[in-house]
């Protein structure tokens, strides 16, 4: 027995914003989940289970809020499973409900992810104290500020390639009617002179709190090849995960990233990335993942993934490797949904529906999410074509 | 309750589950666990909690905000794509330091019912007065549970409530707490975790003599308003059931994930389990309720009895949210 | 193909009130943390001005803080490592944000991962005594305690760390690239 | 104890985390640790401010203006408290109506002592009532001396708090309607 084949058959998202005051928390994930099934063209009576995922339940004070979602998302008498890996999470949340097609166990089923933010405060639920320890670092940005920092000295990229990244997704985002930031007039002296905040990243390198959903219908091959509109086939379909911390470790480049590349890449049947690939949805809170990612999926050399950047290289409009037309984590991060945003996107691309984001002629694209302390990693590569 | 830290814990449950079929790390294909933030105290809790297993090299992993029976069920998932033959499932709970009482309110929708922070004994109590009053069972059929589980418990060293002497007299003594329920009717809160391995066909024959093998599993949720559902039934349970196969052949024994007497009444209602079933042998829930691994501790008692010869078929149940709100029911059977 | 608008009727009573858009429910839990033996004897050792670190029984490698487990091999440690309060800076950040909680912190500051003598991880710890542009991956470093009568049980017993003014440890042998293997700390 | 959360101010952050009770006897004690000595009590603690979408709002306006609302399905039932989608069928609903406030107990527990953030300070009960014209329960607080006073099918009423502001404890609680 060996994996079934899988297609995305619909894919919904809402509006990134940094608050959706006019919807409840149900509101928010019903409509990326009826937008996806109206995408599929099927209707909540159509889907088997349900797979949702979210990052800490802390952001919006609910414990396990799938129990309080059930009906929301039509599930009451089927099966639903809650997926929390972190930052990972919207990637592996979209691999869970994958899997239960691969397994040949449902023919439909309904992934959602989603955070709502504004409920509380990112920093409060991402400082939470830890009994018996001394708190020196504020947010994610303290984290990976100096890994970022250790990439610099030993690539000895030039010191504005994270502006140049963090420009270039602001203004792919300006294509993408669903990012969060439209930053119509921001220049690139604008992105340089934005002042440092966990230096060396500066405060335009960084991803903005999002309230958003982005919701998946996932199914199997029948489905794909019944299916009114172009579908995205899964080609391969990997996770993996490392400690934290422990000696030796490489945190610029981590052996679980490299691993999870390889392996996606060989149920891919991928050789040359950078050749057979054609749009890359990347996981880029920091702008300085960009270049760190890119060496790590092995699109480039280690200590060379800056000089794509820097020779635009991944931009959408002349590149040809573009990272993260959608505009990326850079331009919208609702956390728990953001990894399936980028799975979502790159699905969107090889069904040629990215409207202005569109790359033309994408046949293959590679979704990625990171979380944790860059531990965790989920990773497809979907397809225009059967694999 | 224990001083350990949950990674201290299960550091020691998964080298004792890996070696007890002589596997390292390096050969299981998949691993997934099951926990929560909001019990921990902490976002991320299970980041730690990763130390435990030995993740270097890199694994194949992932984490479900849910009862390690969900976990399990998730493992069980990727075994039946094909491509891997073994994975590890592991879950913990610690809820010594804050109060589950007032956590599990959370669980409620944040507009209507959380803001009332409904106690978690007191919802159970809503569901089992109904029940009493529907004449579904009596006060003495509830004591009557309560002492089969704490006897049952005498022989599990991990029960945290056991008694080889207790009778229904005793727990109609004692006073009521919850109304309608007393201390015995409601399962005893545990600190704990548990680790188990699955494989497939001809691999899980290598590593075990006698392999519990899974011939079903299902899981269904029902709404959650408890205003909205009828209590005394659980439909999620019954289509569950149906879905795993539990009925098409005898029972032997059944481990169901009851957090009262009142939910185990119930359950044996719903799926149909009658008298000739051994129920609960390792005490259940109710003698040791650890959160997030309850429902795996199920299936792990249902499997290790299958393992040592003493039932061919074996039904274990975990539930998840408010009023058995959610339920899995897994089959196992010894050949 | 179900339709959701989002839109609602209203009966009469209340069609000319203004609605309500949010609501307040405020979440208030108690946690009562109980040190592990490991923390607790860490903690401890702090308020006698020492620091312990846990040896894996694995390859020697030494753990700091002791969490009771080598999260490479997933096994148990157990046996207690004196460290010195020297070391070098493995990796750092400059903040320029308060620390919720450490209102009492001037912006910026240096955050870094301490790697001790003889430890084979950093573990966080503030970096003052020098001028925040002066600081640099492998920089030797050692604690600044609290005066005697202040010290308590516990991590803040250091207040930070400072500049020794020794040379450098060399890039590539800074941070998570100083522990060399197993040979390594098992004299 | 430490307060962690921006209780009173949602700006700022309560005080940070340090170990208790350790300060005074620890050179005394090192050498036989006692972890008790190291106990941390933290409280997590935040104002979460939840935007509501119009159905949940529609029902809290009808609390703050003493008006209670149901939603009606397909089926003509109404809902009490009303949702934003059907439980069955997962349709979204819309039409509001209004209901008694009044109704029937359809079960009921006993909550003594209170939990910190019980909405009442004393003993009291918890029921699910069915109100007039509903055909769903609501879950909420029954005021009354002791257990023995409440049963199922007690009719009861809704207390209302003079200052509401649409919340769902702008309802006291509810109180037997033989006693009101």
């Amino acid at each position: 027995m060996a994996s079934r084949l899988t297609a995305v058959l619909g894919i919904g998202q809402t509006k990134y914003e940094s608050a959706r005051n006019d919807v409840s928390i149900a509101g928010l994930v019903r409509e990326a989940a009826h937008r996806a099934l109206a995408d599929a063209d099927l209707s909540w009576g159509d889907v088997d289970a349900v797979v949702i995922g979210k990052a800490p339940d802390f952001f919006e004070g609910v414990m396990m809020p799938e129990l309080y979602l059930a009906d929301v998302l039509g599930c009451v008498g089927k099966p639903i499973l809650r997926v929390h890996t972190a930052g990972s999470v919207g990637g592996s949340t979209a691999l869970v409900a994958a899997s239960l097609i691969q397994a040949g166990i449902h023919r439909r089923v309904l992934t959602v992810g989603f955070e709502k933010q504004s409920e509380s405060n990112a920093t409060w639920a991402l400082s939470l104290p830890q009994p018996f320890s001394v708190s020196v670092n504020a947010g994610a940005g303290g984290y990976f500020s100096p890994i970022i920092r250790r990439y610099m000295e030993r690539s000895g990229a030039p010191k504005l390639i994270g502006c140049m990244v963090a420009y270039k997704d602001r203004r792919n985002a300006l294509l993408n009617p669903y990012a969060h930031l439209h930053q119509h007039d921001l220049t690139f002296d604008k992105v340089v002179e934005a002042p440092m905040l966990w230096d060396p990243i500066r405060y335009s390198e960084t991803c903005p709190s999002s309230d958003g959903a982005c919701a998946l219908i996932i199914g199997d091959e029948l489905a794909g090849d019944t299916s009114s509109t172009p579908v995205a086939w899964i080609h391969g379909a990997a996770m993996r995960s490392e400690p934290n911390n422990f000696p030796g470790r490489d945190e610029v480049n981590p052996r679980a990233s490299q691993d999870c590349a390889i392996d996606v890449f060989r149920q891919a049947g991928i050789t040359n990335p950078r050749v057979e690939i054609d749009a890359v949805e990347i996981y880029v809170p920091f702008s300085w993942y960009e270049p760190m990612w890119l060496e790590s999926l092995g699109f480039a050399e280690r200590d060379e993934g800056w000089r794509m950047v820097e020779d635009g290289s991944t931009c959408l409009d002349g590149g040809d490797l573009p990272v993260n037309c959608s505009g990326g984590v850079l331009s919208s991060n609702p956390i728990g949904a953001s990894g399936m945003i980028r799975f979502a996107e790159a699905a969107l691309q090889v069904r040629g529906m990215a409207g202005e984001h569109q790359v033309d002629g994408a046949r293959r694209a590679l979704g990625h999410a990171y979380g944790g302390g860059a531990q965790y990693f989920a990773m497809w590569v979907v397809g225009s074509n059967k694999p | 309750m224990t001083d350990m830290t949950e990674v201290q814990l299960m550091v020691r449950l998964l080298e004792a589950a890996r070696s007890s079929i002589g596997l390292e790390q390096a050969d299981i294909g998949f691993t997934c666990s099951g926990s929560s933030d909001f019990l921990a105290g902490q976002a991320f809790s299970f980041v730690q909690t990763l130390d435990a297993v030995g993740a270097f090299p890199p694994i194949s992993e992932s984490h479900v905000e849910m009862d390690g029976a969900f976990a399990f069920y998730e493992a069980w998932v990727k075994l039946q794509i094909g491509e891997i033959d073994t994975a590890l499932v592991y879950s913990y709970g610690k809820s010594s330091p804050g109060s589950i009482r007032d956590v599990l309110a959370l669980q409620f929708d944040p507009y209507y019912v959380a803001p009332l922070w409904p106690p978690s004994d007191a919802v159970i109590a809503l569901q089992a007065r109904q029940l009493l009053e529907f004449g579904i069972v009596s006060l003495e059929g509830l004591a009557e549970i309560a002492v089969r589980s704490q006897r049952n418990a005498v022989g599990n060293p991990n029960a945290v409530r056991a008694s080889s002497t207790v009778t229904v007299c005793d727990i109609l003594a004692e006073e009521v707490v919850t109304d309608p329920l007393r201390p015995s009717d409601l399962a005893a809160e545990a600190d704990g975790g548990c680790a188990v391995v699955l494989a497939t066909g001809s691999r899980a024959r290598d590593l075990c003599d006698r392999p519990a093998w899974i011939r079903g599993i299902d899981h269904r949720i029902d709404t959650q308003a408890l205003g909205v559902r009828d209590l005394s039934t659980v439909p999620s349970v019954v289509a569950a059931a149906q879905l795993a196969g539990a009925m098409e052949d005898r029972i032997d024994l059944a481990e169901l994930h009851s957090l009262s007497t009142s939910q185990e009444a119930l359950l044996l209602r719903e799926i149909g389990l009658g008298s000739e079933i051994e129920i609960n042998p390792s005490g259940g829930a109710l003698a040791g309720n650890t959160l997030m691994a309850a429902g795996l501790m199920r299936i792990a008692e249902a499997a290790d009895r299958i393992s040592k010869g003493e039932a061919d078929r074996a039904l274990a149940h975990a539930t998840s949210g408010p009023c058995l709100q959610q339920n899995l029911i897994c089959v196992l059977e010894g050949a | 193909m179900s339709t959701d608008d989002g839109e609602v009727r209203l009966p009469e009573r209340i069609r000319d009130f203004e609605l309500v858009k949010s609501v307040r429910t405020p979440i208030r839990l108690r946690y009562d943390y109980r040190p592990s033996a490991a923390a607790a004897s860490y903690l401890w050792a702090y308020s006698e001005r020492r620091i312990v670190g846990h040896r894996s029984p694995v390859d020697g490698a030494v753990f700091i803080p002791p969490r009771g487990v080598d999260p490479r091999f997933g096994v148990a440690t157990f046996e207690e490592v004196e460290l010195p309060d020297t070391g070098h800076i493995g990796n750092f950040c400059i903040t320029h944000l308060p620390i919720p909680g450490r209102e009492g912190l001037e912006v910026p500051y240096v955050s870094a991962w301490i790697h001790l003598d003889g430890a084979s991880v950093g573990f966080l710890g503030l970096v003052r005594g020098c001028h925040t542009g002066e600081v640099r991956i492998g920089m030797r470093v050692r604690a600044v305690w609290k005066p005697d009568d202040e010290l308590a049980a516990t991590a803040e017993n250091i207040m930070h760390w400072e500049p020794t003014g020794e040379p450098d440890v060399p890039i590539s042998r800074s941070g998570n690239q100083a522990f060399q293997g197993p040979s390594q700390g098992m004299s | 104890m430490m307060r962690w959360g921006p209780w009173e101010t949602p700006t700022s952050f309560g005080k940070s985390l340090t170990s208790d009770k350790s300060k005074h006897e620890f050179k005394t004690r090192y050498g036989n640790v006692r972890d008790t000595d190291l106990r941390v009590d933290l409280v997590l603690e935040y104002p979460f401010s939840r935007s509501t979408g119009k159905v949940i709002g529609a029902f809290l306006t009808g609390l703050r203006e003493g008006v209670l609302l149901g939603i009606r399905r397909p089926d003509g039932t109404v809902m009490v408290p009303p949702v934003e989608y059907d439980p069955v069928t997962g349709e979204q609903l819309s039409e509001l109506l209004e209901v008694g406030h009044s109704g029937e107990i359809i079960s009921w527990t006993w909550v003594d002592p209170p939990r910190p953030q019980s909405p009442w300070d004393k003993p009291h009960g918890l029921a699910l009532i069915k109100l007039d014209g509903a055909d769903t329960a609501m879950l909420h607080a029954v005021f009354a001396g002791s257990p023995e006073e409440l049963f199922t099918g007690m009719r009861v009423t809704a207390l209302w708090r003079d200052k509401r502001e649409g919340h769902i404890t702008d309802i006291l609680g509810f109180i037997s309607e033989v006693r009101s």
